[in-house]
């Protein structure tokens, strides 16, 4: 395991931490962009293309998409009360 | 050293989980659940890495030559459309719970006890 | 041969087809293409499971076979556990689709194409003999099931059911996962067998621990152990009734058959020898559910949540004749799974046919309102009884097994238990049944929640019990019957049980290639009850009418012991909160004690 | 519970979690011994026996395929189950409709905004294909392809051409591409199940190593994945867009 594994990993964990502790959705939306690119920077690392391209397709466009289009949704429902 | 690899894995399912106990906000509980979902792929490809070996694709290099675990990857790959599955059903019934409930709050949410 | 993989190829090809054709397809296509599409499942398993008692049968997909005890490919394994198992949910299937035949409202044709892959889900579950492939159909099992639980989205109450059901579950499939990576960082195999081999010859150590406790847990909580039952209620009580049936009385059990198979083919080589330690974990785990479960029926008031707890306590007698670890416990439990999944499907109709006509199922709000529907009354009554050991139903047989097994291993006090726990469900039962359909006794205390939204009907109440809908509980009732009549069964269940059981024939089978049979028959007796059991069933039934009346027409809090127990069930029931961070809570505490437990029970 | 002994209760519950995960991860082997034997032998054969030269698409469409299987109808199952669970109630189907009068009116969207998003949509397309049409080659396949295309969706959404695509792309052409997608596969395996016997069995020619077409049934397989994922993706994205994009033409 070399250095860039280690460095990654360590940004994996603060990036899950930090997507947990932020409690406000849209910005929790952002987080979880970011850490999903953590996430595919490590699979690479891995040697794991394949997987890291899924993880950037799901984890970085197909979630948060569906997190952003569901908040809009609630904020619909907001507005008609 | 993937000692550490398994100590980031075992974090992530845990806070995760926390993350998703102290929720206020269900789209944020989702989002929790993905974090500890992630925990199992750092989990697979660690178990299937080797030191020093090429992804398992031989486009480029010569068949023979070492590579980590082509397995751990197709299972991560299963596993990673878990994850987008069972977030888009649990958004789908956010946005129920919303118009039902009138809130997202898992507090609020509690037709059902005793 | 070629028939196995129609197991699972039959009903997701018809999903597909019916999802493709769905806006061109006639009224009522989809009801019966779906009908066939079960039915043909029932029968292609049916034959696999008269194959299957003379020799255990292993499909290669894609033709790959082992290579010197590696397996490439991956594997469905038919034997008599298993392929009795996918004949058994496609039987249910077909039923509930029978009874769902009279909504007006599931006419989108989604509702079929959602069953047929819960369908799928459960027969490649069932069969598969590679760990990864089971948990990716135990996933499709789990969502598809999410989905359907919450299918009336019009109402508050599976809204809140389908989440707890799904964020519970998403969280005990994690469990799943990192014990299978586990193992597999272990053996670097995923086939059932091979995983079973490479582990045998050495002893426990703290990973094959884990990753016991780990697989057992994800199992346990689509099983409903205690305390990863939470989510069952909510969801088993707001689902569709065609659903209830399905989700009680199959994929309950097919947890515990998960935990059952896995122990069996990969772990028993490395934890058998102290096994009588797990035994005692397992079966005080199984103890636990089974009293928890029985204590919520009786508090009970709203009919599909009081079947629900029914559900949890038979599981947790389940769990019990499974943590015997031992051949006919094993094949009581088998016997009992299916003998008692029938009665209790057959409670789920009558308790819709109730729903389907007042649009209620409070037993508070429905004093005296069954009276028109004396028939299902009846019904309900008889099956009632059956799921109290009344001979010669299947749960009978199922019962006098798991206490014959369980003597033969020195849990003889056992007993009490399987007469305690049907006689407080059937009390739970026969008392709603008594206010609901005769209208006697006391009003039940309560009703609902002020503040709760009214129940909403599952369709326009009707005026008469539609033919196909009583038709299923009676056809339902007699297969409970047939279970305990057929000829054979136990000695049959036996038999297979030590099949199952058997680690090394089963990996000489699931790593042998093409050739490989395992063929045994005759050498296990049958057991017939004896007059001990009689006794046994008759104490049961008694127990739970006399309790029954007890609650009809006493004040339980003058009871002697009433005042004592009054507090402990106020606070168990609180703690049912319906709050799904709670569950989560729950089951990681759970997940951990349960952990510390197989630590100290299987660590030298 | 209060939120404290929630906490509380499961704080003691994930330490003991901790402690256990780590007496089991202490007894996996580290990242210098050889690879385990099965995968050993996929490493070494799969090349030659099924002429792709990426082996974690031949273990997850050949080897494995019946896992793909179930992950393809996974997401179909998801779609479906998105499209029941968001399906609008009697009254808000009337809602609905009489918010789609005004959606005639048009949506209001910055010109610079729409032209990025038209164009994004045409190069989105192109990578979603050759992802998927390459996977037995490179790194990708219909899994990550087919999500690309259903991204391309959200270009049309950022574009504001929102009501043209529902001409293009109706939600029940969506629905088809995932039905179909999904049957398809399963198609793929009774092929195997009538021409060579065995369900999933590869029954193609496998071709040249390195060619577009080349490994069996895999493109195939590929292809039906493609088109599954695309389709699911794109129900779940047009069914959670669907009311938003009526709120804003209403607003707008």
């Amino acid at each position: 395991m070399t250095a860039l594994q280690v460095v990654a990993l360590a940004l994996v964990a603060a990036g899950g931490t930090a997507v947990v502790f932020t409690r406000e959705p849209l910005a929790q939306a952002i987080v979880t962009g970011v850490f999903g690119l953590f996430l595919a920077i490590l699979f690479m690392l891995f040697q794991a293309p394949d997987v890291a391209l899924s993880q950037i397709v799901v984890g970085t466009v197909a979630v948060p998409a569906m997190v952003l289009l569901t908040l809009a949704k609630l904020r619909r429902e907001d507005e008609r009360e | 050293m993937t000692a550490v690899a398994y100590v980031v894995a075992v974090w992530l399912l845990l806070i995760g989980l926390y993350g998703a106990v102290t929720s206020r906000h269900l789209v944020h509980l989702v989002v929790c659940l993905t974090v500890a979902q992630s925990s199992t792929y750092v989990l697979l490809l660690a178990v299937g890495y080797r030191d020093g070996a090429d992804a398992p694709i031989f486009a480029d290099i010569p068949v023979g030559s070492p590579v980590v675990d082509p397995i751990v990857q197709a299972l991560t790959l299963t596993d990673v459309v878990v994850e987008a599955t069972v977030v888009a059903l649990l958004l789908a019934l956010t946005v129920q719970a919303r118009k039902r409930f009138g809130t997202v709050d898992p507090d609020g949410i509690r037709e059902l006890h005793g | 041969m070629a028939l196995v993989p129609l197991t699972v190829a039959i009903p997701l090809l018809a999903a597909g087809a019916l999802a493709a054709v769905k806006p061109l397809s006639p009224r009522r296509s989809a009801q019966i293409a779906s009908i066939a599409a079960a039915a043909a499942v029932a029968a292609v398993s049916g034959v696999l499971l008269a194959r299957a008692g003379g020799e255990t049968l292993v499909y290669w997909f894609g033709g790959w076979e082992p290579r010197g005890h590696v397996a490439v490919g991956i594997s469905f394994l038919v034997d008599p556990v298993s392929a009795g198992l996918v004949c058994f949910a496609a039987v249910l299937t077909v039923a509930a689709l029978v009874f769902a035949l009279r909504y007006v409202d599931v006419a989108d044709d989604l509702f079929y194409v959602l069953m047929l892959v819960f369908l799928a889900g459960m027969t490649g579950f069932s069969l598969a003999g590679d760990l990864f492939t089971a948990f990716v159909f135990f996933e499709l099992m789990g969502i598809s099931a999410y989905a359907l639980a919450g299918y009336n989205v019009e109402q508050r109450a599976p809204i809140e059911g389908s989440l707890n059901f799904a964020v519970t579950n998403t969280a005990g499939s994690f469990l799943l996962l990192f014990g299978i990576g586990l193992l597999y960082g272990r053996a670097g195999a995923l086939n059932l067998a091979q995983l079973g081999e490479a582990l045998a010859p050495e002893s426990a150590d703290g990973l094959v621990i884990v990753a016991f406790v780990l697989i057992a847990a994800g199992f346990l909580v689509k099983a409903a152990a205690v305390p990863f039952h939470f989510w069952l209620a909510d969801a088993y009580a707001v689902a569709r009734t065609p659903v209830c049936i399905l989700l009680a009385a199959v994929m309950s059990e097919l947890g515990l058959y998960g935990l059952a198979r896995v122990y069996w083919a990969v772990f028993s080589g490395s934890l058998g020898p102290s096994h009588e330690e797990l035994r005692i974990v397992l079966v005080a785990l199984g103890v636990l559910t089974a009293l928890v479960g029985a204590a919520m029926t009786l508090l009970q008031g709203h009919l599909k949540r009081l079947l629900a707890f029914a559900t949890m306590a038979y599981v947790g007698l389940m769990l019990v004749g499974v943590g015997l670890l031992e051949a006919e416990a094993l094949a009581g439990a088998a016997v009992f799974v299916v003998g008692d999944g029938f009665l209790k499907a057959a409670l789920f109709v009558c308790v819709g046919i109730v729903q389907h006509r007042t649009g209620d199922v409070d037993e508070a709000d429905l004093h005296g309102a069954g009276r028109p529907m004396r028939w299902t009354g009846l019904v309900l009554v008889v099956a009632t009884a059956a799921v109290c050991s009344l001979p010669p139903f299947g749960a009978f047989l199922g019962k006098s097994m798991i206490e014959h097994g369980a003597s033969a291993v020195d849990y003889g006090w056992l007993v009490a238990l399987y007469v305690a726990v049907p006689a407080l469900v059937g009390a739970a039962l026969l008392r709603a049944a008594a206010r609901v359909f005769l209208g006697v006794g006391t009003r039940a205390p309560g009703g609902r929640d002020p503040g709760a939204e009214p129940e909403e009907p599952e369709s326009e109440p009707e005026s008469r019990t539609p033919v196909s809908m009583f038709a299923t509980a009676v056809a339902l009732l007699a297969c409970g019957l047939a279970i305990g009549l057929w000829p054979g069964l136990s000695g049959d269940a036996v038999a297979a049980a030590h099949r199952f059981i058997d680690r090394a024939g089963y990996a000489a089978v699931g790593l042998g290639g093409a050739g490989a049979t395992d063929v045994r028959e005759g050498h296990f007796s049958s057991y017939t009850p004896a007059a001990h059991d009689y006794l046994l069933a008759a104490l049961t039934m008694a127990g739970a009418a006399g309790l029954a009346w007890l609650s009809l027409f006493r004040d339980p809090r003058r009871l002697p012991g009433g005042r004592v127990l009054q507090r402990p069930l106020h606070t168990l029931r609180r703690l049912h909160s319906g709050h799904v961070g709670d569950y989560l809570a729950w089951l990681a505490a759970g997940t951990a004690v349960f952990g510390g437990c197989c630590a100290l029970a299987l660590g030298t | 519970m209060s939120p404290r002994g929630r906490a509380w209760l499961f704080v003691g519950g994930a330490l003991g979690m901790a402690l256990l995960l780590a007496w089991g991860l202490a007894g996996v082997p580290g990242s210098d011994v050889p690879l385990g034997r099965y995968a050993g032998l996929l490493a070494d054969h799969a090349v030659a026996e099924r002429h792709t030269t990426n082996v974690v698409i031949a273990t997850a469409f050949d080897y494995r395929a019946l896992d793909t299987l179930g992950e393809e109808f996974l997401l179909f199952v998801a779609a479906v189950g998105t499209t029941v669970l968001l399906r609008a109630t009697r009254e808000e189907r009337d809602e609905e409709r009489a918010a789609r009068l005004d959606e005639q009116r048009g949506v209001a969207t910055s010109d610079s905004l729409r032209a990025l998003g038209t164009g994004l949509v045409g190069p989105t397309v192109v990578l979603g294909v050759y992802v998927t049409a390459h996977g037995q080659l490179t790194p990708g396949g219909g899994f990550q392809g087919g999500v690309v295309l259903a991204a391309a969706l959200l270009a049309v959404y950022v574009a504001g051409t929102w009501l043209a695509l529902r001409h293009v792309a109706p939600v029940s052409a969506l629905e088809l591409s995932e039905a179909v997608g999904a049957g398809g596969f399963v198609l793929v395996g009774i092929g195997g199940l009538l021409f060579a016997a065995v369900f999933l069995e590869n029954f193609l020619p496998f071709g040249t190593k390195g060619d577009v077409l080349s490994g069996g049934m895999v493109p195939l397989a590929n292809l039906a994945v493609g088109l599954e994922v695309a389709g699911a993706f794109g129900v779940i994205l047009t069914e959670l867009l669907d009311q938003i994009v009526l709120r804003r033409s209403a607003s707008g």
